[in-house]
């Protein structure tokens, strides 16, 4: 592959800040864009912007057909058997947020167990806690063990048939930790658990299939994955979808609307009320042309690459604490130094022109887990390179000087 | 590969002299007023115990804490200053510090904040305002607690 | 105002469809973007693109800014009291199932009077319906009289201490009507109810005072005012906002987290988790500016001269049925032939090159009341031009002849 | 300014003349089944009144409705040629009819349809299929219904 090349693919990163080339690791947070995907949205608005669904006219059935080729490409690529599968959503939030309130208001009594894990993005930690409160259902957690695992030894006590709900993260965002979410799902479903995996840092990354999975929804966000920000997606198994109330009302959800009373289209139209993020989806369709033209399997080895590079090069770091497993791992690495808190780091990092994202990455149940206030992560994706790596290293190096 | 003048006055060596070696740091016992304070997005920090005089002046003040070098050492600092002063001018402080980190406004009593004034570094790094602030947040709050016991 | 000039700022106007120039008369369905939306999407991309509020490092910092900065455009455009009263939704649909969801589940109870006419859009009509099934409230309906305004007269009747929420179209996309909405909200405000104005055909179209008009919500889209799709907002009296419970779960919306339970932010963020759409709030930020640099009055001019022309002209037609009144309207004519079909003529049109939408407008309710099947319509922004209209009457009279 | 020949091949003359003056139009009383279909996203609405013989035969059909054309000539075409016929030739029919406005097979009795043939210019405006099905999916309902009756 010739990564040189495809790097040239994403004009943002020839810039320089503050008077030093742009180092970008801080793709778990957002990807960058390559040209193919802007320009998608520069022809669709010049050539054929118009409203979906509803027009008979060219522009519109255009722009209709444009989107709903997205559909299926989103469904081969995370392997759904069919594409009336895939709901377009916002992103990750949006796709919990769905399942949380929907499926949750109809299926989930007092009493009822939510089992999530102690890695979860807030994003589908409190939509959950909102679910609970509503419901009366119990939130509980497979707890995180010392390496950044689950403790898989708890399932046996947690994975009960009071649990109506199982959802994890798929790849930790904040440890890099891949979970086993296939044999999780197996436990799940055993005891007759709805599943809902958090995809947001395993679709683009790395191969991904919900069939094989198991799951019955998972939910994913666009921007992490080349495409524009403002859409994502959710896939529900059919037959799930279809036993759900519909969540917005609007133009596009309905068949027959009196001033009294609706009836509802099948999904996926069911969850699309209003108009869509044309765009976005179109976006989102050239971004999946784009990295199935690299291959999913060629990033998740190039990333692999990458992230060991860059485990390895800072674990020699003096006074550094690297989280998570050492393999295998998302594209990320998450540590703290102990002379300087992430925010010092990070903004020290930014004066050098290398982007690090320092904090609780939205996950504070889990700095508060390994007694940390937050850490500082370098996150990676294709277009980034080993003389990136070699960059950080010197200015980690320079940041333990400067604030030791 | 020279660091940036901004950040060398961002982190001048007073400031991170502060926090490493935080002044006043602990806690109080007795008669005082606890506070907590904290930026729940960057996840710092802090605990202060105040003894106020009758007249309100800071007659003893401790804090612990985690958090960024400019919440620990601006902390740090203003523990020093404000020891011993009388409310009235705690409360000027208080106004020239947001100055300070703002640049918004020209200082009413230079001099009564001393060293503080190298935190004037925060105005190019406006995110990090609330960092500069959290230790004078806890103390604006101590001091309001201390008005209505 | 040179609005040929302005036209030439619209890249997808110069086309041909079917070998005739394109005459775009879709524009109450979606507005074109104008090249300087265009090109602040392509910057925002190829300069800026990072995830916002959670960074420290510059292209974070710049994405946040420019980000932000469109809520004191918004807040501007439409008169709020304070940019904090502005949250970012996908659309007017979204904006208006927040606050059906949200305010009416805290507020709502069985036998409460939620109070809408009977030319809502279903974007304004079924959120209202989903509501009044979970609450128990009861839903009545301001009647339209045959000209197509709302009949004021059932006011004393129907606006009554039990209405407690009121809800109206401020131009009907249907009819081009143009409701009193400071009059309404008024009455409303009188017996206590709370106000929801759609004003989805209203921002960037007319001038918005959402203060004089004295509502506490007020929705709209952006792709129907020249910026991206997937953006829009809901206003919200500050008050109102704050009093209300978090909506989606997720990032940004929260300040502490722990495994069991969470507090959250003050609005706007407390509404708006996860990663927003960052380049399409930027592209309304965009679209803001280029429409005040023209002038919401001198579009507003403009669009009742082309509306004035097409809908004199029009009427002129055989066998033509032009639905509501004559003036003041929003700029569109919605019409019926006698001969034909609306998606027969649509269809016609179409093979002419002219872009008309004809169907039930997402107001099945209003062509029951109007005894139509659906109706065709012309709907103009300030780029179309009397030429266009002239193209347009020599299409109908074709089509006239063509389908008696 | 001409018109596309597709235009003229969707709207041919027969096809409007059907539209305009829509034969088997009206209702039929006593022993027969009765549906009601509709194209809700288009408005377009058909009532249709169908005796069966006893095996299962045609005997008579009529309709009503409103809609496009497309929707009501073809309805009206379809009433003149499955009017007599026998269940399983209605049948195929049908299937044929389908595949004529989408194109997507050859016909298995190309004969039986006549003139219906001429809907073939809908296979250019995918979005009108439904429209010329509308008479059709009803028909179909009617003879399900009367499968169990
Ligand atoms: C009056 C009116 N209300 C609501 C809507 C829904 O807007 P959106 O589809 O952008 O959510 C529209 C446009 O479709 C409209 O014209
Ligand atoms: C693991 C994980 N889950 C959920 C999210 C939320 O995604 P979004 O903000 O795009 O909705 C993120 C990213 O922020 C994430 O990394």
């Amino acid at each position: 592959m010739d990564w040189p090349r495809i790097r040239t693919d994403f004009p943002i990163l020839d810039q320089q800040v503050h008077g030093h080339p742009l180092v970008y690791f801080d793709n778990a947070a957002s990807s960058q864009k390559p040209r193919s995907v802007i320009e998608a949205l520069v022809h669709y608005y010049q050539c054929d912007n118009a409203n979906v669904h509803r027009g008979l006219h060219e522009l519109s059935m255009r722009a209709t057909d444009a989107f709903e080729a997205v559909r299926g490409k989103v469904a081969r690529l995370i392997g759904a058997a069919r594409e009336e599968e895939i709901v377009f959503t916002r992103g990750t939030t949006e796709s919990v947020n769905l399942v949380a309130q929907i499926w949750a208001q109809q299926f989930l009594k007092a009493g009822d167990v939510i089992l999530l894990t102690g890695m979860e993005h807030h994003s589908n930690l409190v939509p959950w806690q909102l679910a609970a409160k509503r419901s009366g259902a119990v939130l509980k957690h497979i707890p995180v063990l010392e390496d950044g695992t689950l403790d898989l030894s708890t399932l046996d006590s947690l994975m009960t048939e009071q649990v109506k709900v199982f959802s994890c993260v798929h790849i930790s965002n904040s440890l890099g930790t891949m979970n086993p979410v296939r044999e999780l799902c197996a436990r799940a479903r055993a005891v007759g658990a709805m599943t809902l995996i958090d995809g947001a840092q395993a679709v683009g990354h790395v191969p991904v299939d919900v069939q094989a999975i198991g799951c019955d929804f998972y939910a994913f966000s666009g921007h992490k994955m080349c495409a524009p920000t403002g859409i994502g997606a959710l896939y529900g198994r059919y037959a799930l979808l279809e036993s759900m109330d519909p969540w917005h009302g609007g133009g596009e959800m309905i068949n027959r609307v009196t001033l009294e009373t609706s009836d509802y289209k099948a999904p996926p139209a069911r969850f699309e009320a209003g108009t869509p993020d044309i765009a976005g989806v179109i976006g989102l369709g050239a971004a999946i042309d784009y990295l199935n033209s690299i291959g999913i399997a060629a990033i998740e080895a190039r990333c692999a690459e990458l992230t060991k590079l860059a485990y390895t090069r800072m674990s020699e770091l003096p006074g550094i604490r690297l989280l998570g497993p050492e393999s295998p791992r998302g594209a990320l690495v998450a540590f703290a130094l102990e002379c300087a808190h992430p925010h010092d780091l990070v903004e020290f990092a930014n004066t050098q022109g290398l982007a690090l994202r320092g904090g609780h990455h939205c996950t504070q149940p889990l700095m508060k887990r390994f007694k940390v206030p937050g850490t500082s992560r370098a996150s990676f994706y294709f277009y980034n390179t080993e003389a990136e790596v070699e960059r950080m290293m010197d200015i980690l190096h320079q940041a333990v000087t400067f604030f030791s | 590969m020279a660091l940036s003048d901004e950040l060398r006055d961002l982190y001048q060596q007073v400031i991170l002299d502060h926090s490493r070696n935080p002044r006043n740091h602990g806690e109080l016992t007795g008669d005082c007023i606890h506070v907590h304070g904290d930026n729940p997005t960057c996840g710092d920090e802090i605990d202060m115990w105040v003894k106020f005089g009758p007249e309100g002046q800071v007659e003893d003040i401790k804090f612990t804490g985690q958090g960024c070098a400019i919440s620990q050492a601006s902390a740090s600092m203003m523990t020093v200053k404000v020891k011993g002063e009388g409310g009235a001018k705690v409360k000027t402080m208080l106004e020239d510090f947001r100055h300070i980190v703002l640049g918004d406004a020209p200082l009413q009593d230079e001099d009564a904040l001393g060293e503080l004034i190298l935190l004037e570094g925060v105005q190019k790094f406006p995110q990090r305002v609330k960092c500069a602030m959290l230790g004078w947040r806890a103390l604006e709050q101590a001091m309001g607690e201390a008005a209505h016991a």
